[in-house]
């Protein structure tokens, strides 16, 4: 009796703990947007959004910051999503438990910890140097989905390994060659688990400002790019320019454009979030 | 049929060897300018000097510096993300009602989205403060705070991807825990968090992988001082801060100086190939246990 | 409209500029400017670094290279290597201001050779007595560029003699605005950087003056225009490709640059030359225009 | 085995001291259940004896496991579940707020349709129960486990493998290995839902064998396909169809003259 | 349904064009399973003629469900398995490199043990064994979904909802599910690994009336704990225990007059 008491006890702490540590991740999320939110709302207009970039804070827009970063990160996903998840498939159900798949597993965890900007070097010595694509869109997009590779690879297998075996069977018991049974069975079952990945992943990859400028993002672009082989400005790179100057203005400016960049990633998550949360309602 | 599925086996293939592609580059990039770089340092002073001064008049390498200003506002971080991030996870998936847990989830994955500058300012202008008024002896520039800081950063990835984890316990499991009078805090480690190790341990490995990676948050609230030293409340630089300092300052290129952030770089490479290998090793371990 | 009415031709093309971020504010004013008058010339600032844009400019990425700094031994040889040639033009003029907290009453001036005792490697300097005696006996904070900053090369050379030779245990920053909320707060604090961070930010902190030997000057665009304020006046520079500049839109730029630097670089914080010094620049690419 | 318990449901309630002489009495009050709009049970009254083993029979989605959750407050956890009526365990309301539902589950034990171990070894899925009470004298718990495992008929099979991974079992043997997990706890009621239907005949032969042996000291429900094993084992027969309880007595009644045509036409098709 | 198949395992192979007249024809030859260091089979001879029910029967963990799954080639996804000897059906050996295991198991369909539906519709369900196929006529695959859900008796209950989540169903209704899965696709044989374990009584006896008629047509070989069943529905019955073949003849012998020892000592724990 006594024991159940603490048990009982316990569980209900744990649930206060857990509400507690919650909320704190929500407060916290809140201060942060409230003061992003306080020093740029003012900035927040239709000229901001469609003006160019300015030495005169007042006038300074992210007009091609926001195409840039609108275009980077569709070239990215494009990129990125398929490769990782490919080799995530690969990796889960066809690569034959050897030690050279402990490596590759290994060597796939250790990616996700090199610094982004090692990645920029990488990016710059092949994508801007070799290929000769030099500092454009597609070079940045390239080096960017090297970047996310692991996280999504890492999430996807995750996803796989948590389907069901018997659902796996009884795909096989039908007659389904390995290919279908991913596409129908193992995919459909992992997509919330990839989904999160993918949302951490691209998360990760919209703020990223360092191993752009290797690869040759610049800070002042006026105009929009045509081609994926275009030069091109992001919001982060406009970001890491306005914080380091000394007007006022621009720090305001700065967390306008912060502003902006975060509701693009509210818009892209939410998509990802939206189709997660309808895939794990059909599942369960 | 079975040409097609060659195909797309080799496809698939093709895709898990880019990773492969990516770190024989990451390492050919890293190495060539190390090699030169280890021609006029040895690799002696490289690790047993306790100052990293590259860029000074009175140079010193000693990568040590670095190492234990990562290694401590990384530690810090996951000293913060860890309990805060699995807690939430079992909060989510086994107490809080599912209208919660799916505007919570989400929600949480914000955290991961907001820039790291903003996160800097955060801990050099509000937490750094906070903290001062408990603790006065704290520099305006310390790891304690950026470790903190970062540590809130990467707490989406233990929440998220552990959730996930527990989520895909089957739930028969569950069912047979509660009815055998077992609370929702012994079924959560007793049972749902056994089950899912492998996925939490994988939530922690990226989440401490991308505390080592980050550079902004500590390059603005840890300061920019190579210090060896296991202080939290000095300020102290991280390999990848120094390595962004570098490769966007005006130091010219090709020169020492320069070399250096390849060698930090590769240090940094072998130092989280250790940890994973190390954390693969234990995760390998624990699975053999139960399946 | 009417500045359009005095060209003839409308230009095309485009022209890559990057390098030093110290120096980004003035190229991205005339470029922003330069867009009004030739809006078919695409302009294009980066800021990767005095380093990281010399490394692109002698590999011929980029048409023209920032610089906070003049450029070095590898550099050049990689110029050479690649037979790049280049024009250098001084576009600017900065002052390295020392500032201290605004509670600070005491920190009114320094001589340099107070500035190389406190910031010279292994300096003994702990406290503010340690500089001047009737100072206060308290710890003092230093701020500074971290070391990969185009500012700390050139403090330490003009203050130490030597490029790179300074104490080690500073709060050392890659944005000054880091600094400048650091050094707000903290009674004790002095660091030093760019003149602009400053006159943002007058009303938070105190400066100090600096006394080279002939009195004390303050910084000031006056002062630092007409190098009093010695020996922290720096220039800050544009290297041209000399290829480039043989293109019609890259000689038009480039010239407008040199016109509109004066008005330009004010207005984002940083201090013109004389006239005279401006004509000299202009002189020296015309010249080589001619030759080639 | 430990001494036959009492029921407490309410954590402090000391009132109640009554000591029935042995297992527990069930009682269900115009119970109806919904899964979000689809209504499964249709309002069934019924009281079950202790000591006794009362059989659920009835065709396939009839609701018969809803019913026998329905005991130990196991249907919560189903989304859109919803509930109206009173379930009384000796006298005892088990749908009141105050009610500890942890102490509830731990004397009724619950033995699923589909075999269901942790993905722990063998041994700690049957210590599991103890271990959560809080139990740690090694010793009690060694025999505890091996008791357990005798009971279900799994322990020849397994003594030398206790450290061994209960998911490497075969079909039967993991569902028999439930069934020691459940007994382990020696909780005073017993929900079966199913237990049989993987195991082949000789383990079923001696797990019905013990929940006869149980009856001593236990409340036992079960639910099952097998008419020769509700013929078999039960006291009592419970026929459901489409959520409602057609038929409720004792067993040689229901299987020898059912008062309803429903109630024999399902009987009769007799073979299971 | 089509007309009766003839299995061809080898893509290109023309030549074997013997049309069986009915079903298909197994032969196992000195058969031994590990896993890893276990042995599991231990070298087991074995002739299943074309259009016959055959039961395995034996105590749980005697290597039934592993023997069957050799059948199909479903072992080949289970870590530490190890095989010798050969498996023929038609007289082609399904071990041999060339062999299309997709196309074997789409002539040999399996209903397994625990209930496995899709997490998707119910149609979807069983539709998908068409689609894999590359079957796109709508009205084709309607009307085979409707006929497979008719066959397994699940059609009446279903009828109206086949848009709903096949995991909303009861474990009888997934179990059923499943069987219109597999036979949907019409395979030539089938593997049932206790098919009934999970159904109630009518649907049992539905599903072992469509057993029988399907004999016609296929070879059937199905695991069973249930005496009664195989003796009614199986025309060979085989009687494993720990890994070996104990005895295997006609039902009617085996459960009348078996040979052995220990097979007599197994049926006559009957009750099943
Ligand atoms: N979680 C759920 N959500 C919605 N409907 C459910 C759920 N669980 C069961 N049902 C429905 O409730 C009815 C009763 O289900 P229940 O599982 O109690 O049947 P049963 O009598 O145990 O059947 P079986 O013998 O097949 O196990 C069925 O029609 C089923 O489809
Ligand atoms: N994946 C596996 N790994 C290791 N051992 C296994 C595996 N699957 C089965 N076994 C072992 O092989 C033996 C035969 O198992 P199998 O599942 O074929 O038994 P079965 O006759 O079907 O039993 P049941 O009637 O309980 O289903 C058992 O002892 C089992 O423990
Ligand atoms: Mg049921
Ligand atoms: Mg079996």
């Amino acid at each position: 009796m006594n024991n159940h008491k603490k048990n009982k006890y316990i569980d209900q702490s744990f649930k206060v703990l857990g509400i507690l540590f919650t909320m704190l991740g929500i407060f916290i999320l809140g201060v942060l947007i409230y003061n992003i939110v306080i020093a740029g709302f003012t900035r927040i207009n239709w000229d901001f959004l469609t003006s160019l970039p300015s030495r005169k804070p007042e006038r300074a827009g992210i007009y091609t910051a926001i195409i840039g970063t609108l275009d980077l990160m569709l070239l990215t996903v494009l990129f990125a999503i398929p490769i990782g998840v490919g080799a995530g498939i690969y990796l889960e159900e066809y690569a034959k438990k050897s030690k050279f798949s402990s490596i590759l597993e290994i060597n796939i965890s250790n990616l996700a910890g090199v610094p982004s900007i090692i990645y920029g070097l990488l990016g710059l010595g092949i994508f801007v140097r070799f290929f000769g694509f030099g500092g454009s869109i597609l070079s940045g997009s390239l080096t960017l989905s090297l970047l996310i590779l692991p996280i999504i690879i890492v999430a996807t297998r995750e996803a796989i390994k948590a389907v069901p075996h018997s659902l796996k069977e009884a795909s096989y018991g039908l007659g389904a060659s390995k290919w279908q049974t991913i596409k129908n069975v193992v995919l459909p079952s992992s997509f919330g688990g990839i989904l999160t990945g993918i949302i951490l992943s691209l998360s990760r990859a919209i703020g990223e400002t360092a191993p752009l400028i290797v690869v040759g993002a610049m800070a002042y672009v006026p105009f929009v790019p045509h081609s994926i082989f275009d030069t091109y400005s992001v919001l982060p790179m406009q970001i890491f320019s306005w914080t380091t100057r000394p007007q006022q203005g621009f720090a305001i400016a700065a967390a306008g454009a912060i502003i902006v960049l975060l509701i693009i990633t509210f818009v892209m998550n939410g998509i990802a979030v939206y189709f997660r949360n309808k895939w794990q309602k059909r599942l369960k | 049929m079975k040409v097609k599925e060659k195909i797309i086996e080799f496809i698939l293939k093709f895709c898990a060897s880019i990773t492969i592609l990516t770190t024989v580059g990451i390492i050919a990039v890293l190495l060539f300018e190390s090699i030169a770089f280890f021609k006029s340092v040895s690799i002696f002073e490289f690790l047993t000097d306790t100052q990293w001064t590259p860029l000074y008049s009175e140079k010193h390498f000693g990568i040590l510096a670095l190492v234990s200003g990562t290694f401590l506002t990384a530690a810090i971080a996951i000293a913060v993300a860890l309990p805060i991030g699995l807690t939430i996870a079992i909060y989510l998936n086994m107490y809080a009602p599912t209208s919660f847990r799916k505007t919570l989830k989400p929600f949480l994955e914000i955290l991961a989205a907001i820039p790291t500058v903003v996160y800097g300012f955060f801990a050099l202008t509000i937490v750094t403060p906070f903290l001062q008024t408990i603790y006065p002896d704290l520099e305006t520039f310390n790891s304690l705070s950026a470790g903190i800081v970062m540590g809130i950063m990467i707490i989406p990835f233990i929440s998220s991807l552990s959730e996930d984890a527990l989520y895909a316990v089957p739930k028969s499991l569950k069912l047979a825990s509660f009815g055998m009078g077992a609370t929702r805090f012994q079924t959560a480690f007793k049972v749902m968090v056994p089950a899912a190790s492998s996925g939490i341990i994988v939530s922690i490995i990226l989440a401490i992988s991308r505390a080592i990676g980050e550079t902004m948050i500590v390059a603005i609230a840890a300061g920019q001082q190579p210090q060896f030293t296991l202080n939290p409340t000095v300020p102290v630089q991280t390999i990848t801060s120094y390595i962004v300092q570098v490769s966007m300052g005006d130091a010219p290129q090709g020169s020492i100086e320069y070399k250096t952030i390849f060698a930090a770089g590769l240090t940094l490479f072998v130092f989280t190939f250790i940890l994973n290998s190390i954390s693969f090793y234990i995760k390998k371990k624990y699975q053999e246990k139960y399946e | 409209g009417e500045k359009k009415a005095d060209k003839a031709t409308e230009l095309t093309g485009s022209i890559s500029i990057d390098g030093s971020g110290t120096v980004y504010p003035v190229s991205e004013a005339v470029a922003e400017e330069f867009l009004a008058i030739e809006p078919k010339v695409k302009v294009t600032v980066g800021e990767s670094g005095t380093g990281g844009g010399f490394k692109k400019f002698a590999t011929g990425v980029t048409d023209i290279s920032n610089a906070s700094r003049d450029i070095k031994g590898k550099e050049i040889e990689l110029c050479k290597e690649n037979g790049i040639e280049y024009i250098k033009l001084t576009v600017a003029l900065d002052g390295i201001t020392v500032v201290v907290n605004k509670e600070n009453t005491w920190a009114k001036s320094m001589t340099t050779e107070e500035l190389k005792k406190l910031w010279e490697p292994n300096s003994t300097v702990k406290k503010w007595n340690d500089i001047r005696a009737e100072w206060p006996n308290e710890e003092i904070h230093l701020y500074g560029p971290n070391t990969s900053h185009g500012t700390y090369d050139f403090f330490t050379e003009e203050i130490m003699g030597e490029s790179g030779a300074s104490r080690t245990d500073y709060n050392a920053v890659s944005d000054y605005n880091v600094a400048v909320q650091g050094i707000e707060k903290d009674v004790n604090a002095l660091g030093y950087f760019g003149l602009s961070y400053y006159e943002e930010n007058k009303d938070k902190l105190g400066v100090v003056g600096i006394d080279n030997g002939s009195g004390v000057v303050l910084p000031s665009i006056e002062t630092v225009a007409n190098n009093q304020y010695a020996p922290l006046s720096r220039s800050l520079f544009i290297f041209v490709n000399k290829k480039s500049a043989q293109r019609p839109e890259v000689q038009k730029f480039i010239s407008f640059y040199l016109a509109n630097a004066p008005k330009l670089s004010k207005e984002v914080g940083y201090v013109p030359m004389p006239q005279s010094g401006y004509d000299e620049q202009v002189k020296a690419f015309n010249e080589i225009l001619i030759k080639q | 085995m430990e001494k036959t318990k009492n029921i407490k449901l309410e954590k402090d309630s000391m009132k109640d001291e009554t000591t029935l002489s042995n297992g527990s009495r069930i009682e269900a009050k115009d119970v109806k259940v919904w899964y979000d709009d689809f209504m499964a049970i249709k309002g069934i009254d019924m009281v079950i004896k202790p000591n006794t083993i009362t059989a659920f029979i009835g065709p396939s989605g009839c609701g018969k496991s809803t019913f026998l959750r329905l005991f130990n407050r196991m249907n919560d956890y189903v989304e859109g579940f919803k509930m109206e009526g009173k379930i009384k365990i000796n006298g005892d309301s088990i749908y009141k707020k105050k009610v500890n539902v942890e102490q509830l589950r731990k004397e009724i034990g619950m033995v699923f349709q589909k075999p269901n171990p942790f993905p722990k070894s063998i041994f700690e899925n049957v210590a599991y129960g103890l271990k959560i009470q809080g139990i740690k004298d090694k010793k009690l718990i060694d025999e505890r486990v091996e008791k357990a495992l005798r009971q279900a008929d799994l322990w020849e099979e397994v003594k030398d493998n206790l450290k061994k991974s209960a998911l490497a079992l075969s079909g039967g043997q993991q569902q028999r290995l439930c069934i020691a997990r459940t007994l382990a706890v020696q909780p005073s009621i017993l929900l079966m839902d199913e237990p049989t239907s993987a195991l082949d005949p000789i383990s079923t032969a001696k797990i019905e064998e013990l929940i006869h042996h149980l009856k001593e000291e236990y409340t036992i429900i079960i639910v099952t396909h097998n008419m020769q094993q509700a013929s078999r084992i039960s006291d009592y027969t419970a026929f459901f169809y489409l959520g409602e309880l057609i038929e409720y007595d004792k067993t040689r009644k229901i299987f020898t003259n059912p008062e309803k045509k429903q109630t024999e036409n399902y009987i009769t098709g007799r073979f299971g």
